[in-house]
């Protein structure tokens, strides 16, 4: 981007980011701008959580956003490339977290599935080999006798990468010589566990989880991977299928038993806190807010443990920055 | 000519004659086989618009209300300590909150229902009640019962949706009439929200119009301008061709081209005013100029040639003889094709995804620079919700904007039945 | 130029008219453009209608073969008798009725077709030739009686609309014929014509009214003389006077004929 | 604020030129007893627009510049010298301070912009004097000068029309530069996709399913096959939407021009007309809703379980109903260009009304149908929102119109909403498969323009 | 019905010319319109071109007031000379030229405004009057020249194209005349009126003549008869005669000229 030199600041925040966090990044918007009707009320805008990293890692000032929403982790990677850009000084905040939940209509098949069995029903290239599984019967003869039908997510959401690193890396690491590639070749090892297949089996769908629901809804054939809070508010439609023995229920998420929850994270953007008027006071309408009885809960958000939140709302007082060096060694506690 | 020639030709025309007689009856059958077939298609033309009307108008006419419950509270008794001069300014609302009202509506109807139901009168309901106190400020010293918006979830069991439980729970309250659907003119009037019970389409409506605003008033001259030089003065040449033809090819661009232009071009100028309505009227204006042009120049070319010779015989330059003669006969016909242009603008979505006005603003845009939707995008992202409360709003937001399209569309076909003319 | 059964009508052996108008009067709307017009119109004649501009020569020609049907506001009053039957009574077939009394316009207007199309589309749509070969039979025949067989019999395939005027003005004649009409109407055929072609039109004409009754509309006065041999004046909507044509030239009986035939109006 | 006043005091300026003018042409007349070679309004406007036009330059100029100088003249200020060294907190601080001082803050948020209020406001009114100033002997210069041009022979009209005209061919260039920056805004980014990816892969290869999260160091060509969202447009656009809108558009206009009553003609026309008027993202929103569920329960009920309820044929059918009003305007227009004596000839002949129609009139208006097919299928393939909203995301190289398929404008759409950034060859594919449309929907406008214009002469 | 000025000018006095045309040859594009025609149009007479359709009358007549300009094809070689200026130098002011020579067209062209309008628009655009009872006056006297003062004196407000035909071009007539035209040019002025509404606007032209030189064309000869002092005759764009009208009609010089009068062509 070119253009004048901006005299003016911005009077409004800007977040992008993660479809997930959207609904709840809304409703910290919405709390913020009555609570303090002096300042604009905040932009949100739902790009992905990649995306989101890679509008708020272009730089500091008034055309970059404040806040990216996301609903996984910054990677090292993409840190990188903030700090490469003069975004040094990104905080993070853990807000809350997110079941990834896979579902069927309530007059489905009834699946019990690990997440071994989701890999092999999902991968382009099961361990390594041609994927041959047509049916679900062929994952595993106790199941039915009816194609594999998934939709969920594109590469584009955050859901996706959680879907590939929480459940398909999972399931894949369980075969031992799969795990062996791990050290020789990581990124024939990525590939083998995360890709997953095109022959229509599995259908993308856009950012729109909503529709997920409602064809789920209307196909009791078909499966579905989304956020919990989706399947939370279409439980009367929908069934949450056990994973490794764990329904995606409020309790299972919240302890960490069920394999699909995923911490949700704001990243701020430190540089832009005396800039823009608001900022400092819509963060701290999150924190006010992640609580159990808090806003978002009401939303489907899963709020995080005591001692998680209260961590994380030193870190927002404090506004300690994220180190390339946080990343590797202190993997948050879910 | 001959005796015998006559008589052979007579019975040729006596053969063919039966022989045509004799289709004639196949004939009028296939006549009306194709008539049926054709009138078969104006009627399921006509039959699918009837369809999408009716559709969007059933499921869109409760998006137009909302769950309300009745609530009494007795002020007095509650002793709500608040400064009257603090309910006259900006901050009227956000006093009586920190006065605590939502704790005293909490309590009124904790005692009214219970606190499970209360629980249900949402976090909008005390926000509500609020405005109401602000323009009635007399209630404070009253026992009133006021009628506020219940959370989503109670919204939903009153529809038969949700967990069972409080479905019953709407049911008995539906029963004694405490809870029930009200009109919800708020939703003319508020922006966009995260409940569907709190959305409002005036934030996106306001969007359009100042984007539609910037449209007009750069689409509008540059078109008629451009449209009178090339269909009175512009010499045949090259150049007259090289913007002919653009203008033709850029009336059949694909409007989401014009959002890539916005992205890459004026994004680029303009960095920060990503979702705003000048970088939307911008892009719209260009997309809406060549429809404008087009229809101009058939507008005028429509003017008879006798009456510009007319008034140049008697001495009129070319320009008096354009903006004294052709200009005003041809302006229905520019308004009628500038109406349908805008209209045009006003439903479309796509560009303006590009262009980022698809951000979610809960307060109506203060002005052309400020970020906002407009409606067809706001229909969009509400499509998407999950609450299903959307459903409703959605097609209630699709009503107001047909709405607006049927009465721009009748207007152009007003203008142009009115002033067509054969000269 | 009077032919011999013309002859033998003033000689008082009057054949059965073909058709013949009673009364007619045509409305546009509520404008009256043809006052109560009786005129009787006999096969092997050419009868031609002049008059003024706007006179309503062509209004009534295409009462012949209802084609002022098309013209939604045109309405007629009283009765045209085609051999003795009424075309405007209810049970009239419209599509029977112009098959036979066909009509040739002012401008040349063929098919956007090849000339054998443009010839066989009559046939074709009535159904009156049942082969190929009798098709064909039939496409040369009406290009010999129109003149045309022999500018055109190499390029059957060409467009019709490649023709010259005067070509195509006989094409149009020959699309007429193919249909074997008993009449063949003619508003102005000449009249988008160069002189040379008219003359070759004028030609045709007087070979074709050997089969037919021929109606032409002209406003050429030179014209009527030459190509008819009954002529009917008509003005403002009135049939001023219908006689011989040698009569209606050298002697007529109204005033308003003089008036125009030496030019004081028009 | 500031700009506005300057310009307001050009356009009093050259309203002041524009009143003097016309005294002093009406007292010119007056005076020499003859008539002006111009009218006194015409020397009105020459003078008023000499002063106006260099006057509002002036100020616009001054406008982008002064902003500059009251901002050189804040950093000299003292209190500047402990503003932070970081440009954004430092301009928002600056920013505040300005907008205090011109009123459209009530106060500042930063209280490091305080101290900053006072030589704000002092260097803005000097700056706005000196614009003040500036703009006025502009534009007087600019109005005398012309003013004393003024003579009865004065040819002002000829004068004044020549600016109009100056006017008029500016307007008509944005037509061009539109284009210019059309081209411009694809041109670069397709050319750093093509960096990236081999157009062959691009346009050739069968397999569609860009990552932008991976590291676009391993972007593979292999992965950009765009063939199935080409024939997903195909399909959905040119074939699904024209079987229905053609029969459908021909149907209505054959019916509208030939048999119906001038009277249903007249409501019926704009009924149809209204259904090009209806916002895409309200059929995307009926496709979706009601028409993809519909087909999809009509399809297993039939005994087609895997029909898909995001479907190739929900959205080729709603868009078919929107692309009929193209159609059948075209058929209509086509229809009437082609002569009444046509017509005439036909009928003449016995031919009844569907056999004129169906073998002289159509076949003599299908140039005309053809372009109008042609331009409606350049409509639907640009479409967006109904296949963004009804027909799915999935790249998919079938016949099968029950099952879910991807287009052009599609992946657009869910490549630049998904990302922003524009480094990565799966945002920068937007900007190619953008290219390819354009491309494609202008050759055929261009193709059908031609074939409308030449059958159009043949006639005339 | 010949005038006494150009009596005069038989006599010997001739008065120098109005317009004076020399060696004027149209081009359209390649094609040649008019080929080399020099001819004299003087004040006081009316001049009548004749001649078969598509001869250059229009083409030829257009050139004298620099209509043609309009057409950008059109391209004129020689000189024309108003009152001996020659109108196609550069410096000419096409404006001002056609105020001194107005033009009336076949089909009468009002525009769409109030009959006042229509009158008031030429001087007001000229800047002939300074005062509304001035322009008042103009409006009255134009009408009252053009002999229709009468009939719309009572309906000034009215639109002018709701006026009869006949009427209408009586209007154009004084929309010409309210900008004090020297010459006016007339292109079949009546062929689109019928025959009444003809009779008054050449009752209309003699009165005229008084006053400014008038240039007629008409496809009628009796017309050019009736109304004329002076024929010009065209044929493909050659001047083949040019003389006193009932020279021309009585006793004409020239082969074509007398085929044409007589009827041979046309
Ligand atoms: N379709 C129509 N609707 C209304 N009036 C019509 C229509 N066609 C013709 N007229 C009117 O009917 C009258 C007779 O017209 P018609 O065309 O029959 O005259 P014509 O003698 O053939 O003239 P011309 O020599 O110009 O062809 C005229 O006044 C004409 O204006
Ligand atoms: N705008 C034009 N472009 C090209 N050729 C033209 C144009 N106008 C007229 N012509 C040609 O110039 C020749 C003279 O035309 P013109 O109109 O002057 O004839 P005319 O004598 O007025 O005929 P009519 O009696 O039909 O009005 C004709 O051959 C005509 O085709
Ligand atoms: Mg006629
Ligand atoms: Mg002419
Ligand atoms: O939008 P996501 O949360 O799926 O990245």
């Amino acid at each position: 981007a070119c253009g004048s030199p901006q005299t003016a600041g911005r009077d409004q925040i800007k977040a992008v980011g993660s479809s997930t966090v959207y609904p709840f990044a809304k409703a910290a918007a919405e709390e913020f701008s009555r609570t303090y009707p002096s300042y604009g009320s905040p932009i949100i805008e739902s790009t992905g959580t990649g995306g989101g990293f890679k509008l708020f890692c272009g730089g500091v000032g008034v055309q970059y956003p404040d806040i990216a929403n996301a609903s996984r982790r910054i990677k090292p990677g993409e840190l990188e490339t903030c700090n490469a850009n003069g975004v040094t000084e990104v905080v993070e905040l853990q807000v809350g977290k997110d079941g990834i939940a896979i579902a069927e209509s309530k007059e489905g098949q009834n699946f019990q599935l690990t997440p071994k069995q989701v890999y092999e029903a999902l991968a382009a290239e099961p361990y390594g080999k041609p994927q041959t599984a047509k049916n679900w019967s062929d994952i595993d003869p106790s199941f039915p006798n009816e194609p594999i039908l998934v939709y969920g997510p594109p590469p584009t959401s955050g859901t996706r990468d959680a879907l590939a690193e929480l459940i398909l890396t999972a399931g894949c690491e369980s075969d031992p010589a799969t795990a062996a590639i791990k050290d020789e070749d990581k990124d024939r090892f990525e590939q083998i566990c995360t890709e997953v297949r095109s022959d229509g089996a599995y259908v993308e769908q856009g950012e729109n989880d909503n529709l997920i629901v409602q064809k789920l809804a209307t196909n009791p054939k078909a499966i579905g991977v989304f956020g919990y809070s989706f399947l939370e508010e279409n439980s009367d439609k929908l069934r949450g299928l056990s994973l490794g023995g764990f329904e995606p229920t409020y309790e299972n998420i919240a302890s960490g038993d069920y394999p699909g929850a995923r911490p949700l994270y704001i990243y701020i953007k430190k540089q832009h806190l005396d800039a823009v008027p608001g900022l400092k006071e819509y963060i701290s309408t999150w924190v006010e807010n992640w609580g159990k009885d808090g806003l978002f809960t009401s939303k489907g958000m899963i709020a995080s443990t005591p001692e998680v939140a209260a961590r994380n709302a030193d870190v927002a007082s404090n506004m300690t920055v994220l180190t390339a060096a946080d990343l590797q060694t202190s993997e948050p506690e879910s | 000519m001959s005796q015998a020639a006559d008589l052979a030709f007579e019975e040729q025309r006596r053969i063919r004659g039966e022989r045509a007689n004799a289709r004639i009856a196949k004939r009028y059958a296939a006549e009306r086989r194709f008539k049926l077939l054709a009138m078969l298609s104006v009627v399921v033309s006509a039959g699918v618009l009837v369809v999408l009307l009716i559709a969007m108008t059933s499921s869109g006419l409760a998006g137009f209300t909302r769950s309300e419950i009745d609530v009494t509270i007795d002020f007095p008794e509650m002793g709500l300590s608040i400064d009257p001069a603090a309910l006259e300014g900006e901050n009227a609302e956000n006093a009586l909150r920190t006065a605590g009202l939502p704790d005293i509506l909490q309590f009124a109807a904790t005692q009214q229902y219970g606190p499970e139901i209360a629980a249900e009168v949402g976090g909008s309901a005390s926000r509500d009640l609020a405005k109401k106190i602000v323009s009635d400020p007399d209630m404070l010293g009253e026992t009133v019962t006021v009628s506020l918006p219940v959370s989503e979830d109670l919204a939903a069991a009153a529809r038969g949706e949700g967990p069972e439980e409080l479905r019953a729970v709407a049911d008995r309250l539906q029963a004694e009439g405490q809870l029930g659907r009200k009109i919800d003119w708020g939703f003319l009037a508020r922006a966009d929200a995260t409940d569907p019970q709190e959305v409002g389409i005036w934030g996106a409506l306001k969007g359009s119009l100042l984007t539609m605003a910037v449209t007009l008033v750069l689409a509008f001259p540059i078109g008629v301008l451009a449209a009178v030089y090339l269909e009175e003065y512009a010499p045949k040449n090259k150049w007259t061709d090289i913007i002919e033809v653009s203008i033709n090819n850029l009336a059949a661009v694909p409007s989401i081209i014009f959002g890539l232009l916005g992205l890459a071009v004026f994004l680029w100028i303009f960095p920060n005013l990503r979702s705003a309505p000048i970088i939307g009227g911008m892009t719209l204006a260009l997309m809406t100029m060549p429809v404008i042009v087009i229809s101009g120049r058939n507008a005028i070319k429509s003017v008879p040639p006798s009456i510009r010779d007319g008034a140049l015989a008697i001495g009129a330059s070319p320009v008096q003889v354009v903006f004294h003669h052709v200009l005003p006969l041809a302006l229905p016909g520019i308004l009628t094709g500038t109406i349908i242009g805008m209209a045009r603008a006003l439903g479309e979505t796509a560009p303006l995804l590009m262009i980022g006005m698809r951000a979610f603003v809960a307060s109506p845009p203060d002005g052309f620079t400020s970020p906002s939707s407009v409606l067809p995008v706001q229909i969009f992202l509400w499509s998407d919700e999950i609450d299903r409360g959307f459903v409703e709003r959605t097609s209630a937001a699709i009503i107001v904007l047909l709405l607006f399209l049927l009465v721009m569309n009748g207007l152009a076909i007003y203008l142009r039945n009115k002033f067509e003319r054969r000269w | 130029m009077e032919p011999n059964t013309a002859e033998a009508e003033t000689a008082g052996d009057a054949p059965s008219p073909k058709i013949s108008a009673r009364d007619v009067s045509v409305y546009y709307g509520e404008k009256k453009a043809i006052d109560n017009v009786s005129i009787d119109v006999f096969t092997r004649y050419v009868t031609a209608f002049i008059g003024p501009s706007g006179c309503g020569k062509s209004t009534f020609l295409r009462t012949l073969n209802r084609m002022n049907d098309t013209i939604s506001s045109a309405r007629v009053d009283g009765e045209i008798l085609l051999d003795g039957e009424d075309i405007y009574r209810s049970k009239m077939d419209v599509v029977q009725l112009r098959a036979r009394v066909g009509m040739v316009f002012q401008k040349p207007n063929p098919f956007p077709k090849s000339i054998y199309e443009n010839i066989a589309y009559g046939p074709r749509i009535h159904g009156i030739s049942s082969t190929k070969s009798e098709l064909d039979g039939i496409v040369e025949q009406s290009l010999q009686r129109a003149g045309l067989w022999n500018e055109v019999k190499d390029r059957l395939n060409d467009s019709g609309t490649a023709l010259s005027g005067g070509q195509q003005q006989r094409l149009c004649i020959a699309r007429a014929i193919a249909v074997d009409p008993e009449v063949i109407l003619m508003d102005e055929p000449c009249s988008a014509l160069d002189p040379i072609a008219t003359a070759r039109i004028e030609e045709l004409i007087d070979e074709l009214r050997g089969r037919y009754a021929i109606v032409i509309v002209t406003h050429s006065m030179q014209q009527a003389a030459r190509v008819s041999q009954r002529t009917a004046f008509f003005h403002m909507g009135n049939l001023v006077e219908y006689g011989k044509t040698s009569d209606i030239f050298t002697n007529p009986r109204e005033e308003r004929t003089k008036d125009y035939i030496t030019g004081r109006y028009g | 604020m500031s700009p506005a006043i300057l310009v307001l005091l050009a356009l009093g300026l050259g309203l002041a030129g524009w009143i003097a003018a016309r005294s002093r042409a009406y007292a010119l007349s007056a005076k020499e007893g003859k008539r002006l070679h111009s009218l006194p309004s015409y020397h009105a406007w020459y003078v008023g627009l000499w002063a106006f036009v260099p006057a509002v330059i002036v100020a616009l100029i001054w406008s982008a510049v002064s902003p500059q100088l009251v901002l050189a003249a804040m950093l000299s200020d003292p209190a500047a010298a402990s503003l932070p060294a970081f440009g954004m907190t430092r301009n928002s601080i600056l920013g505040e301070a300005l907008g205090v001082a011109s009123g459209s803050m009530q106060a500042v948020f930063d209280q490091r912009a305080a101290a900053l209020v006072e030589p704000a406001r002092a260097a803005m009114t000097k700056y706005t004097i000196i614009g003040v100033v500036l703009t006025l002997v502009v534009g007087f210069i600019g109005g005398a000068w012309s003013f004393l041009k003024l003579r009865p022979d004065f040819t002002a009209r000829t004068r004044v029309e020549r600016m109009v005209m100056a006017l008029l061919l500016i307007a008509s260039l944005v037509a061009i530069f539109t284009t210019f920056g059309i081209l411009a805004s694809l041109i670069f980014e397709t050319a750093r996709f093509f960096g990236m990816i081999n157009p062959i892969d691009f346009l050739f290869g069968t397999h569609w399913s860009p990552d932008p999260m991976r590291d676009p160091a391993f972007a593979n060509g292999e992965d950009y096959g765009a063939l199935p969202l080409f024939w997903g447009t195909i399909y959905i656009g040119a074939i699904i939407a024209m079987l229905v809108a053609i029969p459908l558009g021909m149907g209505s206009a054959i019916y509208l021009t030939q048999y119906a009553s001038p009277t249903l003609r007249k409501w019926m026309k704009p009924i149809l007309e209204i259904l090009a008027g209806v916002p895409t993202v309200v059929y995307g929103y009926f496709a979706a809703l009601t028409v993809a569920p519909f087909i999809r329960d009509v399809a297993q009920g039939i005994g087609i379980s895997s029909a898909s309820s995001e479907s190739a044929l929900a959205a080729g059918l709603v868009m078919g109903v929107m692309i009929i009003p193209f159609v059948s305007s075209m058929a209509d227009d086509s229809i009437a260009a082609v002569p009444a004596a046509m017509r005439d000839g036909s009928l003449a002949m016995g031919a009844t009304q569907s056999e004129t129609i169906r073998r002289v009139l159509v076949p003599a208006a299908l140039p005309g149908i053809v372009a109008g097919v042609m331009l409606a299928v350049s409509r639907a393939i640009g479409e967006t929102m109904i296949v963004v909203m009804a027909a799915g995301a999935s790249a998919n190289l079938s016949a099968n119109p029950l099952e879910s398929m991807t287009t052009v404008t599609y992946q657009i759409v869910a490549m630049l909403t998904g990302e922003g950034s524009f480094d990565h060859p799966a945002t920068l594919s937007a900007f190619a498969l953008g290219m390819v449309l354009f491309a494609v929907t202008l050759a055929l406008n261009f193709i059908a323009l031609r074939v409308v214009k030449r059958y159009r002469e043949a006639y005339e």
